[in-house]
């Protein structure tokens, strides 16, 4: 469900900026957040993630700008009247309460008061949900990290907030138990249909979770989009490297065919690469193309530009092999090879030169950063 | 009502206390140390440095709490730390608690009473006697200086033994492992791991017990046979013996600068060592 | 290293044995057997004077430990987080209160309290008809100088261990600030403020020296052994101790059981 | 009986400053349901206590026990306050041996009513002397030799330096700079040889610890009863008969109720509970009537009359003397 | 440089069995490791992997079983005087000690002494094999967690022993600082020489760095072999399942077509798939597929089985798009479409029938578990 202009919007900030002391850690952020909508904030570590996120919650007062909900600035409001709630990056359990108690905590600070029985039923009903169903009287250290990680998202979601904010709420589970809570996260999602925000800096998570992503760097938005639209159009480096992996390479452009445009390369090859924003011919610009879009061969292709070079290591990953090949002009260059296309290279090893290819109309040229 | 203002009702009767019964009482017995010994004893007011100038009279006591207590806490020091290793890494973990507890089962019962049966059992029908029966000729334990430590140590023991323990509790195994792995025996890791990383322990309990041991005064009394004289006990005599209330102020402002600038030059040995690190508080 | 630690344990418990063993004495002598009886717990429990030493420690004990816990807790809460010059000036008085010798203080405190009371009191009786006077109230008051601070001490480590992600996860979830402080805050500190007032009640419980100077008229049980012990001494000490001492072991049970409740792993 | 006439202004309790071992506990829980005030009693180790503590201030007591030498310090300090001998119906000065009860009057006003007398003598195991002895002389000499490492003497300035000056036939009670410093020099001497500086003598020499102190007449007679090796005897030279009292300080906060638990314990019946329970000699006449023949005829509780004479009293001076305070105190902490 | 039947060998471990109680950490395990080797151990959480390293390092007696060291049974010696070197999963580095004197610990417990100098220039060197030159008079605490690991590294590395062992040496670090330190320790055994023993639960870590890997399941050794063995041919279910994903289906033999054999799924389609071990017609058989192995198709192809099947869940995983389809017969299909790939299936949502394409000779008979 994700949003579009026109949609409804349930949150927005609006020129909103954080400064801790000299560091700005949110610097005008303007974003609107669709009703129902799954978003994911991504980025690295210190980027202002969880600052985003905790103005939205109330813990941290915007130095500057506005952050509406439902259309009202809820500049002034504190934390607990807000109709949000958040899963903690370390869960923030109560350790001095059952695991029903925590559920029932954000119950029972209603005013009027809830009835018991009412509370009660509504913890059960969150529980099973998160599929907890026997656990309530159980002590919050008898739960392990996946349960644990449960009884937080129930304790929230019982509240019926109108958003979810989540921060890094997968980052301690390992691997194998991280993938089955992010399918759960995510059908739990479409089911209840309240706004999740995810903080996340695991680009894998980001890119199979969100309807969109806003892509954040050093403070500022750097991208918003769905998954495909910033993994196929990066607007520029920065998110061209940090979403997926990705071969960065200067170039001239030649020519502008339609919507793409005749680049040449520092190695003097040509190659056509998709142009989003305009560019005219003797611009210097970025060109991003990802590691699965090129191919590697024993010999050239004709029509496609003869790029040699030599192999400099491979990483064996299963379904894949990453090769890395040195190129005396383009530097580095990744190629990720598929094992059955890596059966038509046989007797490859590092320091065989191999040709690497490169189709019509693959590849990117990036926005200025 | 504003944050600032809840932190001052806070801490409000915090402060009132201090200011009531710390800084005015200071302030009393620094005035008093100033002033002289009335005809008929107390105070009489003055301003004159006679009674520090007089503090060389009981240099003694003095010279045996400067020598006794760093002995003392030395040990009590020697006999915890080997238990608290032990409590903290040889014992079993199902034992551990109740062995913990047990240590500190002596420490809830009045200092007097026990001090009172050690008078007994250093007294002549009690080791000594033992002692005699063994052979080893006739012993004279009590009211010796070597009691009044039996009783430090005895005393203090506790205080000793927890920050110990803790610290070694939260001695992260591995480290032991890491360093037997790089080729360092048992001993030597007990030497360079173990040890070192102790000292918080070590030096918070040693600290507690050097602090009660500079105003001790129970334990030379009663286990000293008034012949092994603290400070303490000088400072008991000038208030409720010879009535020298300016001379036994002037005492006390010294006892208390004498331990501020050990404390303090002890504190700093310790963070110099990196033992302080951690928290070198008094728990 | 197990027989090191078994000579130890008897070390510790040598004396309080022969305190246990002598109590059952038949005898007027409280450092012989002689024979089997109960009859020193039963002049204890019948002497008015222990009788009224107990129950004046006891109060004393109990009135400080819970004046220590609340103000101390209350300071460190409002000192953890805190800079400035306010905070250095607390940190010199707390790490000051800790550390100035029992005698100095009782001494001290004396001194100050009566020369607070003689000007004070003219006054207070014209207008009252009552006086101050040394007694319960200044014996709780030194004591709680020295047990509030050690309850701040404690406590503070707490709550500097503390998650702050469990307060702003209660305010998250609805909580007020009082609301917050009552179901969050002091359960968790609670561990920390039961160690400190059971701290504080043993200090307070087993003081001497700050009780002599300045408890006024009032006997503290160890006022009393003290006094006893001075002359002629009968097995009735060693009841009073043997008593109080099983009277310990019952708290530190409770203490035991209250802070493994209390007790997360992880916290 | 006209106790029953004050009950309602009495209040509810006493506060009591005495001397451990020196009452009969029965007595205050039947002066308890007589009057309804009930007893607290506080106990202390020596009259410089109890002076420091009254000049400290703040000490709450009602009544207290000064012994006969410091009676003029408190008057002069204005620390107690003067007799209403209305309120004391059961005190007959015409029953007290004046000896034991002039010091009570000062300036001719009675400031405090006696209560029991005695004096302090040696106490020694007499299977580790090769003779008996009756001289300090004897007994300093013999702690450095004989006795050496087995001798106590008080922790208490009046008695360990007046008997000290008593080696040199000085004055119990003098306050002589160059006596003093004879006195400073045997206690010197003597403190190695010491076994300690206490008061509390019984324990040690009732196990064998100690097989010499100072020691007043009704613990000499305590130790002598239950041990008969142990001798007590007088110093032939001199030494120290004393008496105790009873007086109200200045600002008493039960003031009514002090005069009414002082008359209650000087009533016969009950001092002769009392003397009976502690043991030490009574001067009231119409209490000794009262008491067992063998008591009053016991020698250590009441010496032969030449011996009792060479006693002095101690005198106010040696309270308050800072010689002699700090005299005691280089003794110690030497 | 992989180990060959022949090859040196510088440990053992024959029958080496151990117990903690009733728990059998490690069951008889059989296994020689070469000298210079990259071996790996992985498998899930407490199958025993680090119990073995410990026996190897010295902290555990083997109950049963011996353990040798260049020919050496070492079962007696103390961990103190093996000539293996271990980095700890919390780097156990010595907090009290500064970067320098950790590094130089190992070395001062020689005995007769070394030169001071002499400890000090290998400290130095090793700190700079490990890109930390300027680091050694630093407090531990002052390093963030991937110096730290360094440092541990350069501590084990610094005594020259003649098999490092690492357990789980990137588990704390985070997704991008792990494949940084993969790569630098990878090389840095390349350049060292000295045999590498990796504990990991991460199938991609084990596959990039290793040259065999040592499958552990349950205390007991599952398969040996180099990565690409493993992975092409897992020995059994559990293997093909813990080394990339597997879709494994069950099935009957019909006949053997040489090494390789028709079997028939429970759909009642054909297959031609690899059988590593000799099978006869009739055998209830499991099958193993990898999901890139499949490919998915808008129509039939001739030559191929027809099976249709309903997509369930799409995720967007950068250069792939999982599917989850559902067959009625054969239960779920995972199928990892490749971005280029999906561009050919137009229209696909979740509803959508395909055509789940399996190429003759993809798949692979497992062995019994
Ligand atoms: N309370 C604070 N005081 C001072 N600086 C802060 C505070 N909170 C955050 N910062 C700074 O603001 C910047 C953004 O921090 P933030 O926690 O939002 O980053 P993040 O994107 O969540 O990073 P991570 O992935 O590490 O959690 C960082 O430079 C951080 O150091
Ligand atoms: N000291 C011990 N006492 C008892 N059981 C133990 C001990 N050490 C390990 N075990 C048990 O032995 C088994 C194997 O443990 P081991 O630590 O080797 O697993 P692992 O493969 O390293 O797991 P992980 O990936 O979680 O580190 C587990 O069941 C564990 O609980
Ligand atoms: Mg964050
Ligand atoms: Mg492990």
């Amino acid at each position: 469900m994700a949003y579009a202009e026109g949609g409804e919007t349930i949150a927005e900030f609006v020129d909103t900026t954080k400064r801790f002391g000299k560091v700005l850690a949110a610097d005008r952020l303007n974003l609107k957040i669709g009703k129902g909508e799954f978003l994911s904030f991504l980025g690295p570590s210190g980027c202002g993630k969880t600052t985003a996120l905790r103005m939205l919650a109330g813990f941290e007062p915007p130095t500057e700008g506005r952050i509406l909900i439902d259309g009202q600035d809820i500049g002034a409001e504190p934390a607990h009247r807000r109709p949000v709630n958040m899963v903690f990056q370390h869960y923030a359990l109560f350790p001095h309460m059952t695991v029903a108690e925590n559920v029932g905590y954000g119950l029972r600070q209603r005013r009027p008061k809830l009835a018991k029985d009412d509370i009660a039923a509504r913890v059960a009903r969150a529980l099973d949900t998160v599929r907890l169903g026997d656990f309530g009287p159980r002590r919050i250290w008898e739960m392990s990290g996946g349960q644990q990680q449960r009884v937080a998202l129930a304790r929230a979601i019982v509240n019926e907030p109108k958003i979810l904010l989540l921060d890094e709420p997968m980052a301690a589970l390992d691997a194998k138990l991280r993938g089955q809570m992010q399918m759960e996260l995510l059908s739990l999602q479409r089911k209840l249909g309240i706004t999740f925000i995810l903080v996340t800096h695991d680009q894998q998570e980001a890119l199979s979770m969100s309807d969109r992503i806003c892509i954040m760097g050093k403070g500022r938005i750097s991208q918003i989009g769905t998954p495909r639209e910033l993994y196929d159009r990066p607007a520029n480096r920065y998110v061209a490297d940090f979403v997926g992996r990705a071969n960065i390479l200067p170039g001239t452009v030649i020519r502008n065919i339609g919507e793409h445009a005749l680049v040449r390369l520092a190695s003097n090859h040509d190659v056509v690469v998709e142009a989003p924003r305009p560019v005219s011919p003797g611009d210097k610009v970025d060109i991003a193309i990802r590691p699965e879009a090129l191919r590697l061969g024993t010999a050239a292709e004709p029509g496609l530009p003869d790029i040699t070079a030599t192999v400099a290591h491979m990483t064996f990953l299963g379904e894949h092999v990453e090769y890395l090949l040195r190129h005396p002009d383009l530097g580095e260059l990744q190629v990720m090879v598929p094992r059955q296309a890596e059966r038509a290279l046989p007797g490859v090893d590092v320091g065989t030169q191999l040709h690497v290819l490169w189709d019509q109309g693959n590849g990117l040229i990036l926005g200025q950063d | 009502m504003t944050k600032a203002r809840a932190r001052w009702l806070l801490l409000g009767p915090a402060g009132l206390w201090y200011a009531a019964l710390l800084v005015l009482p200071l302030a009393v017995v620094l005035v008093y140390s100033l002033g002289e010994r009335a005809p008929a004893g107390g105070y009489a007011p003055a301003l004159t440095l006679a009674q520090y100038a007089n503090l060389g009279s009981r240099w003694t006591a003095f010279q045996n709490t400067l020598v006794l207590a760093p002995v003392g806490t030395l040990a009590a020091l020697l006999i915890a730390y080997p238990l608290a290793y032990f409590l903290a890494v040889k014992s079993n973990p199902r034992w551990r608690t109740a062995l913990l507890v047990l240590v500190i089962v002596p420490f809830w019962t009045s200092i007097l009473i026990r001090s009172y049966a050690w008078i007994f059992l250093l007294g002549g029908r009690g080791i000594p006697a033992l002692l005699a029966d063994l052979g080893l000729g006739d012993i004279r334990l009590i009211n010796t200086p070597f009691a009044v430590l039996v009783g430090i140590v005895y005393g203090y023991l506790p205080l000793m033994v927890f920050p110990i323990y803790v610290s070694l509790e939260r001695l992260d195994k591995r480290l032991l492992e890491a360093s037997s792995d790089l080729g360092a025996p048992p001993w030597r890791s007990f030497l360079q791991v173990t040890l070192p990383l102790s000292l918080p322990g070590v030096a918070t309990g040693s600290m507690l017990v050097f602090i009660l041991l500079m105003g001790e005064y129970l334990i030379p009394q009663m286990l000293g046979g008034g012949k092994v004289f603290f400070v303490g006990n000088a400072l008991v005599d000038l208030f409720l013996q010879s009535r020298n209330w300016a001379f036994g102020s002037a005492m006390a402002v010294t006892l208390v600068a004498v331990m501020l600038v050990t404390v303090t030059l002890y504190m700093r040995f310790l963070s110099r060592i990196g033992a302080a690190r951690d928290d070198v508080g008094l728990m | 290293m197990r027989i090191y630690a078994l000579a130890v344990y008897v070390f510790l418990y040598l004396p309080i044995g022969i305190i246990a063993l002598f109590s059952f004495s038949a005898g007027r002598s409280a450092s012989q057997m002689q024979g089997f009886s109960t009859q020193w717990y039963a002049k204890a429990l019948s002497n008015p004077f222990v009788i009224d030493a107990l129950k004046t420690s006891a109060t004393v004990a109990l009135i400080s430990a819970i004046l220590a816990s609340v103000f101390g807790t209350m300071a460190a809460l409002a000192l953890s987080g805190m800079k400035g010059r306010v905070r250095v000036l607390f940190d010199a008085l707390i790490y000051i209160a800790v550390m100035i010798p029992g005698i100095v203080i009782g001494i001290a405190t004396l001194i100050a309290l009566v020369t607070v009371f003689d000007a004070v009191n003219p006054w207070l009786e014209a207008a009252t008809g009552w006086r101050l006077s040394m007694g319960h109230g200044s014996l709780i008051a030194a004591h709680v100088l020295f047990t509030m601070s050690l309850v701040i001490i404690i406590v503070r480590a707490r709550i500097e261990g503390m998650d702050r992600a469990l307060i702003e996860a209660s305010s998250d979830l609805g909580a007020g600030p009082l609301a917050t402080f009552w179901q969050v805050t002091l359960p968790m500190l609670a561990p920390a403020i039961m160690a400190g007032f059971l701290l504080s009640f043993t200090f307070s419980f087993d003081d001497f020296i700050i009780a002599f100077f300045v408890a006024g008229s009032e006997t503290t049980l160890p006022i009393y052994i003290f006094s006893s012990i001075r002359r002629g001494v009968t097995p009735e000490i060693n009841a009073i101790g043997t008593m109080v001492m099983g009277a310990s072991l019952m708290l530190l049970v409770i203490a035991q059981l209250t802070l493994r409740r209390g007790k997360a792993p992880g916290h | 009986r006209p106790r029953g006439a004050h009950a309602a202004d009495l209040g509810d309790r006493a506060v009591l400053a005495t001397w451990p071992n020196y009452h009969d506990v029965e007595n205050f829980a039947i002066f308890q349901k007589e009057t309804g005030v009930a007893t607290q009693v506080n106990v202390f180790g020596s009259n410089e206590e109890m002076l420091a503590k009254l000049q400290a201030g703040g000490s709450g007591w009602d009544v207290f026990v000064p012994t006969n030498y410091t009676i003029t310090t408190y008057v002069d300090a204005d620390l107690i306050e003067p007799l209403d001998l209305s309120k004391l119906p059961n005190y007959d000065a015409a029953a007290f041996d004046a000896r034991f009860a002039d010091a009570g009057t000062v300036n001719g006003k009675l400031y405090a009513v006696p209560k029991n007398w005695g004096t302090t003598g040696m106490a020694w195991d007499s299977t580790k002397a090769k003779a008996p002895f009756t001289s300090w002389k004897e007994f300093f000499d013999l702690t450095m030799t004989d006795f050496s490492g087995r001798t106590m003497v008080h922790d208490y300035q009046l008695t360990t330096i007046g008997n000290a000056l008593k080696y040199y036939g000085y004055s119990f009670n003098s306050v002589d700079p160059k006596e003093l410093a004879d006195a400073e020099k045997l206690l010197l001497q003597v403190k190695p040889h010491l076994f300690a500086i206490s008061s509390d003598y019984q324990p040690s020499m009732r196990n064998g610890d100690a097989w010499m102190t100072m020691c007043w007449t009704g613990e000499g007679k305590q130790m002598n009863r239950d041990i008969p090796e142990i001798h007590f005897a007088l110093g032939k030279e001199g030494g120290e008969i004393w008496s105790d009292y009873y007086a109200i300080p200045k600002n008493a906060p039960h003031r009514e109720a002090a005069y009414a638990l002082i008359n209650f314990l000087i009533d016969p019946q009950v001092n002769a509970r009392e003397a009976t329970a502690h043991g030490f000699p009574v001067a009231d006449s119409r209490v000794n009537a009262l008491l067992p023949k063998e008591v009053l005829a016991d020698p250590i509780l009441y010496p032969a009359a030449d011996l009792l004479n060479v006693q002095e009293f101690g005198a106010a001076a040696t309270l308050t003397d800072p010689n002699r305070a700090e005299l005691m105190a280089r003794f110690k902490s030497a």
